[in-house]
């Protein structure tokens, strides 16, 4: 098991290294001219001569042999420098701090209830096999699995913002913006709506709840239906194992013999899709962060790669490709310890 | 001798539905379980040995269903009429089962100790250090050695002998006065059957409980049953006293099937072949189940099924010419080595 | 009687695979499956080789058909050294180095029997490179006639036909490939095999699951008898099916043999079976040869004590047959960390302090009954 | 073979969801073939010399028909409204096409890729198996939606672009699952066999291997298609895919965007603006997970 973390976390930077190279690589696509556009106002470098492309070319290096540019990019990220974003007009590592916690908000507060609830119903959905439930829980995973994020944002803004005018867009209300730029404000975490609470304005909270409930849905609504999907089959496929007939055959009540015997050993599977679904959500922050207008990762991410600002681009690939990693990490981890059968090795 | 009966099946059918249509899997079946004694019930795939022992348990899949009309009485209670709870409580309690495969009966997340604490727990008034000690007793006497060490250990942490005692450790904890013991061994090696036989046969001395042991293999019958029910589709073609039923057999199916055994004990010639292959559950002959692989069915078995004649008080064969199954046999094998 | 024909020859055979675990994936240990294993088989005869789970029984025939490369030892069919027809040309190289041309070099040519002085003639006549290329050359036709003499049925009627063709590609493709029958002959050849091993030869253009367990069994033969080979391996061919079908399948055995002068390793745990069909009877433990006798022999005297044991295991379908039980305490040990000394003695009802510590050589006791115990016999 | 086949056959049509997804597909193909006879590629605004109306050269680029950009709510001209001064009924019969277009080649090249990576790493193990499958976590450890982005940017977008993206970062999962499914069928004694016969190996991949481990891919391959046109449309979305105007459901979905939040007074004036598109969106995924679903029934009736 350790000799297997161990394993894992000594190809963490080879991965990560593979994976930049391929970004970086990509970027090369581009040519210098390109790239430098990057580092120029658009308005100031569509009048430049060539000559002064030139200069400016040779003035960030851009023509020099890839190899030596990655070395370099790569050595500023093992200081901790990962170059200037166009886009956010900072430093794309201060611009990734400022935004992570907006984004673990999201992802938190969407990931809790799937699996809390998800994994209750779709128990319920196996164990009531054919009833209601299960036709109204199928139902639902299957039309859940094929409404994309994109089109259901939109409804949710369509209906609760611009019908109903609950849930608007965005991060937070200018007046709660105000008060939290303020110094009386204290940042504990940097998540907002937890803030809140420590700083004990509850109207703030309720404001940032508010803006958080459309990218909530929108984000968790694919992964409710995948969850009680993966759940549900794989409650029912224990429930056919022998070990469940063993218990019933010591004459083990039917609540234990579901919730004890087949539910633990239905989990394992479920782990795995759980671990796909935490990554799947961070990746989904880019579609909905950009739908209702919301600080974070996601947005920023979007933004950098429509306008072609690589170093914030191969910043924020680092960011999720780290995260990505990490999360497969911990889940093979949970998964030997739900599963005593698994060594790792 | 006239003993009263532990367990009854009565004209036990169990069917099952599927997309391919009804498997009539348990088809009639009737016998006695005597206090003490050791059924042994033999039969290929396909013969219904297996849902018989389910059916009695109640644990058949969703779609399988007895039969109306069946009746499986243990201690004079019908177990077919009983509550879902009522017969929880005799399942673990009064009637234990251990299975073929202890790989996949135990569940593989939970530790040996904790599954069979659970049975105790669930039958007996006693507190959780109690039962476990209870546990260690048993894991003990079923030869596990180190109990105190194994109980903590998860199922596939064991050998597959270690996990068939630690099987039977969790079905004897309760102190059933019927064990159904459904192909206990079929997975183990020789060695490490002969141990788990000798094992059962002890603890049955011990507690004085009553075995059914369901098997294909004739040999494990010859030397551990007391009386044997022989199944072939779904049906008893043959029931007898063991030492009877392999001196005497009054069913040709049984005729064949000891005589195309490889033996130790005995130099053989040629093995004798039953002709054609193990029917499809699915689609059973008319009449006799057995007239499609026979070499003396005639007409009346394609058309009729024989019932269970009474060749003496202990011996019964469900064929038309049980009188005349084993001369005619003989002879026939004196004509092929002649 | 001792024109009797050596067929195949394995020498001190052995099989490791690696266990490999940590940080680096390293092999930290060796499953020793099969464990300097030599036994000879001549001729049109069967010889069981008989044991439990886990004693190599199983990696002795896929080795000798080279589906798992040998650790070391040799194979030798026939009059030629098979062991390095299937390695890839430089390891042939080094191992035809380190067995015969060191042997040649530094060893008294007296001393050579068999195989051994039949190439070193060859080595003297043709020189060291000249022993390599013959050696060495027309090894694709090498490993074709390896094929054509030797064959292979599988323990599992389910899993040995590929589900996806149909039973007349099943049977023919080896054949065709290796040209032992000609394209244009397939249909008619086809259906001779089927109808000899008792299927209806219309039936080839059918796919597996259409068959019974005993009929795969039935085409799993067919395939190997249309690449007329001279042995073939039966990886406990008739352990998978019902009893009344496996004196079906063991009877077409034994005819098959007679008719077509075949010879047979005939791999099962089971004793009863073993004892019908062979002529020889190989018992392994733990990876190792126990005991090698002809059948009758074996079953009337067996002299070591597992080969008692495990008869005594076999239940006897007789309930007067008295027998005295031998039960064996304990499970078998892990191949890989076997026992010191003799590998039974930990279950060894007569086990002394010797057999804990030196390991028993196979010894020839009387002609053609070798044991491998201290004490043989010892056990009544 | 036939009653094996009759018998899938019938489990396939028992299944109420199944038949549901199978004539979803049905109608969108029917859809997708009969486009010109649906909406017919001219453009009336611009009558030839003869009168007729103009015949566009290139169907997918939707005509426009006003110069108001504003949307106009369904009429009898325009069942399902108009958008940007377009037919959104025709954007919808015409963006069929482009999504079986975007799937089908999408899903054909990078299942194509996966199913080679995936058998040689799977048949001839070792270190070649060793290298193809760190590159493949390589791949794998960049969000998709985040990779097809950001290439899709650097090639300059375009659905072409989008369709390149998504099968260069497309093919691992495909890869990993033949790979996998060869590790388990190598094993099986009809490959030991026919190894024991001295088949070549590439007949044994082939012949053997391939053709037993082929369905699950087809499933996943069927399973990947709706979602695949998912995140080419989400792309689209973001404004990297089709151009505003191109037949593109995705584009459509853009565009729309401003026009969310209603008219003064009226929230929902504009529904039809993101209801055609979804809904065609949305039942074409729908069809194609439905027929995966039931697909998978039928090959791996382990998951229910």
């Amino acid at each position: 098991m350790t000799a297997y973390i161990i394993r894992r976390l000594l190809l963490l930077p080879l991965i990560l290294f593979g994976v930049t190279l391929i970004i970086f690589s990509f970027t090369q696509i581009l040519g210098p001219e390109k790239l430098l556009s990057a580092y120029v106002n658009p308005n100031v470098f569509d009048k430049l001569s060539n000559e002064e492309l030139d200069k400016l070319i040779e003035k960030y290096g851009l023509n020099e042999p890839m190899w030596t540019r990655y070395f370099k990019w790569l050595g500023g990220v093992l200081r901790g420098d990962l170059g200037w974003s166009v886009t956010a007009k900072q430093p794309v590592a201060q611009a990734i701090k400022e935004r992570i916690p907006y984004t673990i908000e999201l992802a938190l507060y969407a990931i809790i209830p799937v699996i809390g609830v998800g994994i209750w119903l779709g128990v319920a959905a196996a164990v009531n096999r054919d009833k209601f439930l299960d036709h109204f829980i199928r139902i639902f995973a299957i039309i859940g699995w094929s409404l994309p994020d994109f089109v259901f944002g939109l409804i949710v803004l369509m209906i609760f913002y611009s019908a109903l005018g609950w849930f608007p867009p965005g991060t937070m209300s200018a007046w709660a913006e105000e008060i939290v730029k303020s110094p009386e404000f204290k940042r504990f975490t940097h998540i907002l709506s937890i803030d809140a609470l420590l700083n004990g304005r509850l109207d703030i909270f309720w404001d940032a709840l508010r803006h958080l409930i459309g990218p909530i849905l929108t984000i968790s609504w694919l992964w409710w239906a995948y969850l009680l999907r993966i759940t549900r089959s794989s409650m029912l496929e224990v429930l056919g194992k022998e070990y469940v007939r063993t218990a019933r055959a010591k004459g083990v009540p039917e609540k234990d013999v579901i919730h004890k015997h087949a539910r633990k050993n239905a989990m394992i599977p479920v782990v795995t899709v759980a671990g796909a679904m935490v990554i799947g959500l961070l990746a989904g922050t880019v579609i909905v962060e950009v739908i209702f207008n919301r600080i974070g990762m996601g947005r920023f991410t979007a933004q950098a790669a429509t306008q072609l600002d690589y170093a914030a681009v191969l910043g924020s690939v680092l960011f999720y490709s780290t995260v990505l990693i990490i999360g497969n990490l911990i889940i093979d981890i949970l998964y030997a310890a739900l599963d005593p059968r698994i060594r790792l090795g | 001798m006239e003993k009263k009966p532990l367990l009854e099946v009565k004209n036990l059918k169990t069917y099952f539905y599927t997309e391919d249509g009804i498997v009539k899997a348990v088809d009639g079946v009737d016998f006695e379980v005597y206090p003490g004694e050791t059924l042994g019930i033999v039969g290929e795939s396909g013969s219904g040995k297996s849902v018989t022992s389910l059916s009695i348990m109640r644990l058949l899949d969703p779609n399988g269903e007895i039969i109306e009309g069946s009746q499986i009485i243990f201690e004079g209670k019908n177990l077919l009429e009983l509550s879902d709870d009522e017969m929880r409580k005799i399942r673990g309690n009064d009637i234990a089962m251990i299975f073929q495969e202890p790989m996949v009966a135990l569940n593989p997340v939970f530790t040996i100790g904790e599954q069979i604490m659970e049975a105790i727990l669930l039958h007996q008034d006693v507190s959780k250090t109690e039962a476990r000690k209870m546990a260690i007793e048993m894991l003990q006497k079923v030869g596990i050695p180190e109990p105190e060490k194994r109980i903590d250990e998860y199922p596939h942490e064991l050998s597959g002998g270690m996990r068939q005692r630690a099987m039977i450790a969790m079905a004897l904890s309760c102190r059933p006065k019927l064990l159904i013991a459904d192909e206990p061994t079929t997975a183990l090696d020789v060695t490490i059957q002969a141990q788990i036989l000798e094992l059962m046969k002890e603890l049955q001395k011990e507690y004085g409980m009553a075995i059914i042991l369901i098997t294909h293999d004739v040999g494990v019958i010859a030397e551990n049953a007391d009386r044997v029910v022989v199944m072939y589709g779904g049906m008893v073609m043959e029931t007898a006293n063991v030492r009877e039923l392999f001196k005497e057999m009054r069913h040709p199916y049984t005729w064949g099937l000891l005589n195309s055994l490889p033996r130790l004990d005995i130099e053989q010639e040629r093995l004798y072949n039953i002709p054609g292959i193990v029917p499809d559950p699915l689609h059973f002959p008319p009449g006799c189940r057995f007239n499609t692989r026979c070499e003396f069915a005639d007409e009346k078995c394609r058309k009729e099924i024989p019932p269970l004649y009474e060749v003496n008080k202990e011996h019964f064969s469900r064929c038309f010419y049980y009188q005349k199954v084993e001369e005619a046999q003989k002879l026939k094998k004196a004509g092929e080595s002649a | 009687m001792s024109e009797k024909k050596v067929l195949l020859k394995i020498e001190n055979l052995v099989k490791y695979f690696p266990i490999r675990a940590g940080v680096f994936k390293r092999i930290i240990a060796w499953v020793k499956a099969v464990d300097d294993v030599s036994f000879e088989i001549y001729e049109g005869e069967t010889v069981g080789l008989v044991g439990e789970s886990g004693c190599g029984k199983t990696t002795i025939g896929m080795t000798l058909l080279r589906l798992y490369e040998p650790t070391s030892g040799r194979i030798i069919v026939g009059n030629e050294d098979t062991t390095y027809y299937f390695m890839p040309y430089f390891k042939a190289k080094k191992y035809i180095k380190k067995t015969y041309i060191k042997k040649f070099e530094n060893e008294d040519p007296e001393k050579f029997t068999g195989i051994d002085k039949k190439y070193y003639e060859l080595y003297k006549q043709l020189g060291e490179s000249g022993f390599y290329s013959k050696l060495l050359s027309n090894i694709k036709e090498k490993r074709s006639e390896f094929r054509k003499t030797m064959q292979i049925v599988f323990q599992d009627p389910y899993s040995s036909l590929n589900p996806r063709i149909r039973i007349k590609t099943i049977v023919s493709e080896g054949p065709v490939m290796h040209k032992v029958i000609k394209k244009s002959e397939i249909i008619d050849k086809v259906k001779a095999a089927l109808e000899e091993v008792g299927i209806h030869g219309d039936h080839m253009y059918r796919f597996p699951h259409q068959f019974s367990g005993g009929q795969r069994q039935r085409i799993g033969m067919a395939r190997a008898l249309l690449m007329n080979p001279k042995l073939i391996v039966a990886d406990e061919a008739v352990a998978a099916l019902d009893v009344s079908i496996r004196s079906q399948v063991i009877n077409l055995m034994l005819d098959l043999q007679k008719k077509h002068n075949l010879t047979y390793l005939f791999i099962s745990h089971d004793l009863s079976v073993i004892k019908y069909i062979s002529d020889r009877v190989v018992v392994m433990y733990l990876g190792k040869i126990v005991e090698n006798a002809p059948k009758k022999v074996l079953f009337e005297d067996p002299l070591h004590p597992y080969t008692k044991a495990l008869m005594s295991a076999i239940p006897v379908p007789n309930p007067d047959y008295k027998k005295k039980r031998i039960i064996l305490t304990g499970d078998v040990p892990s191949p890989v960390n076997p026992p010191s000394g003799c590998r039974f003695h930990p279950r060894c009802p007569v086990a002394k302090e010797i057999c804990s510590k030196e390991e028993p050589p196979l010894k020839e006791i009387q002609p053609g009954h070798f044991v491998a115990c201290h004490f043989p016999g010892s056990l009544k | 073979m036939n009653t094996e086949l009759k018998r899938t056959l019938r489990k396939l049509f028992k299944n109420p969801s199944a038949i549901l997804g199978f004539s979803l597909l049905t109608f969108f193909i029917i859809v997708a073939i009969f486009a010109p006879l649906i909406s017919p590629p001219i453009n009336p605004m611009f009558p030839d010399e003869n009168g007729n109306p103009m015949k566009l050269d290139n169907p997918y680029i939707m005509p426009i028909l006003s110069w108001s950009s504003d949307p106009v709510p369904p009429s009898k001209d325009h069942p399902f409204g108009m958008i940007a001064g377009r037919d959104i009924l025709y954007g919808v019969v015409w963006g069929t096409r482009t999504a079986f277009k975007i799937g089908l080649i999408v899903v054909t090249a990078s299942t194509f890729f996966g199913i080679i990576i995936g058998s040689i790493a799977g048949y001839f193990g070792g270190w070649v198996d060793e290298v193809l499958m760190r590159i493949t976590d390589v791949f794998l450890s960049i969000p998709f939606l985040l990779a097809a982005m950001v290439l899709t940017t650097i090639l300059g977008s375009g659905l072409d672009k989008v369709m390149i993206a998504m099968i260069i970062f497309g093919w691992m999962a495909t890869a990993r699952l033949i790979r996998a499914n060869i590790l388990q069928v190598k094993e099986e004694q009809f490959v030991l066999a026919a190894k024991a016969l001295g088949i070549k190996n590439y007949i044994i991949i082939l012949r053997h291997i391939l053709p037993n481990t082929i369905f699950p891919v087809l499933v996943q391959a069927t399973m990947r298609l709706g979602s695949l046109v998912i995140t080419a449309a989400a792309l689209s979305f973001l404004g990297l895919g089709a151009p505003i105007g191109y037949a593109d459901w995705g584009s459509m979905l853009n565009y729309t965007r401003n026009y969310i939040l209603g008219a003064s007074g009226q929230a929902l004036a504009y529904w039809y603006t993101v209801f055609y598109p979804g809904i065609a969106m949305v039942l074409f995924v729908l069809a194609w997970n439905l027929v995966g679903d039931a697909l998978r029934d039928v090959f791996d009736p382990k998951l229910k």
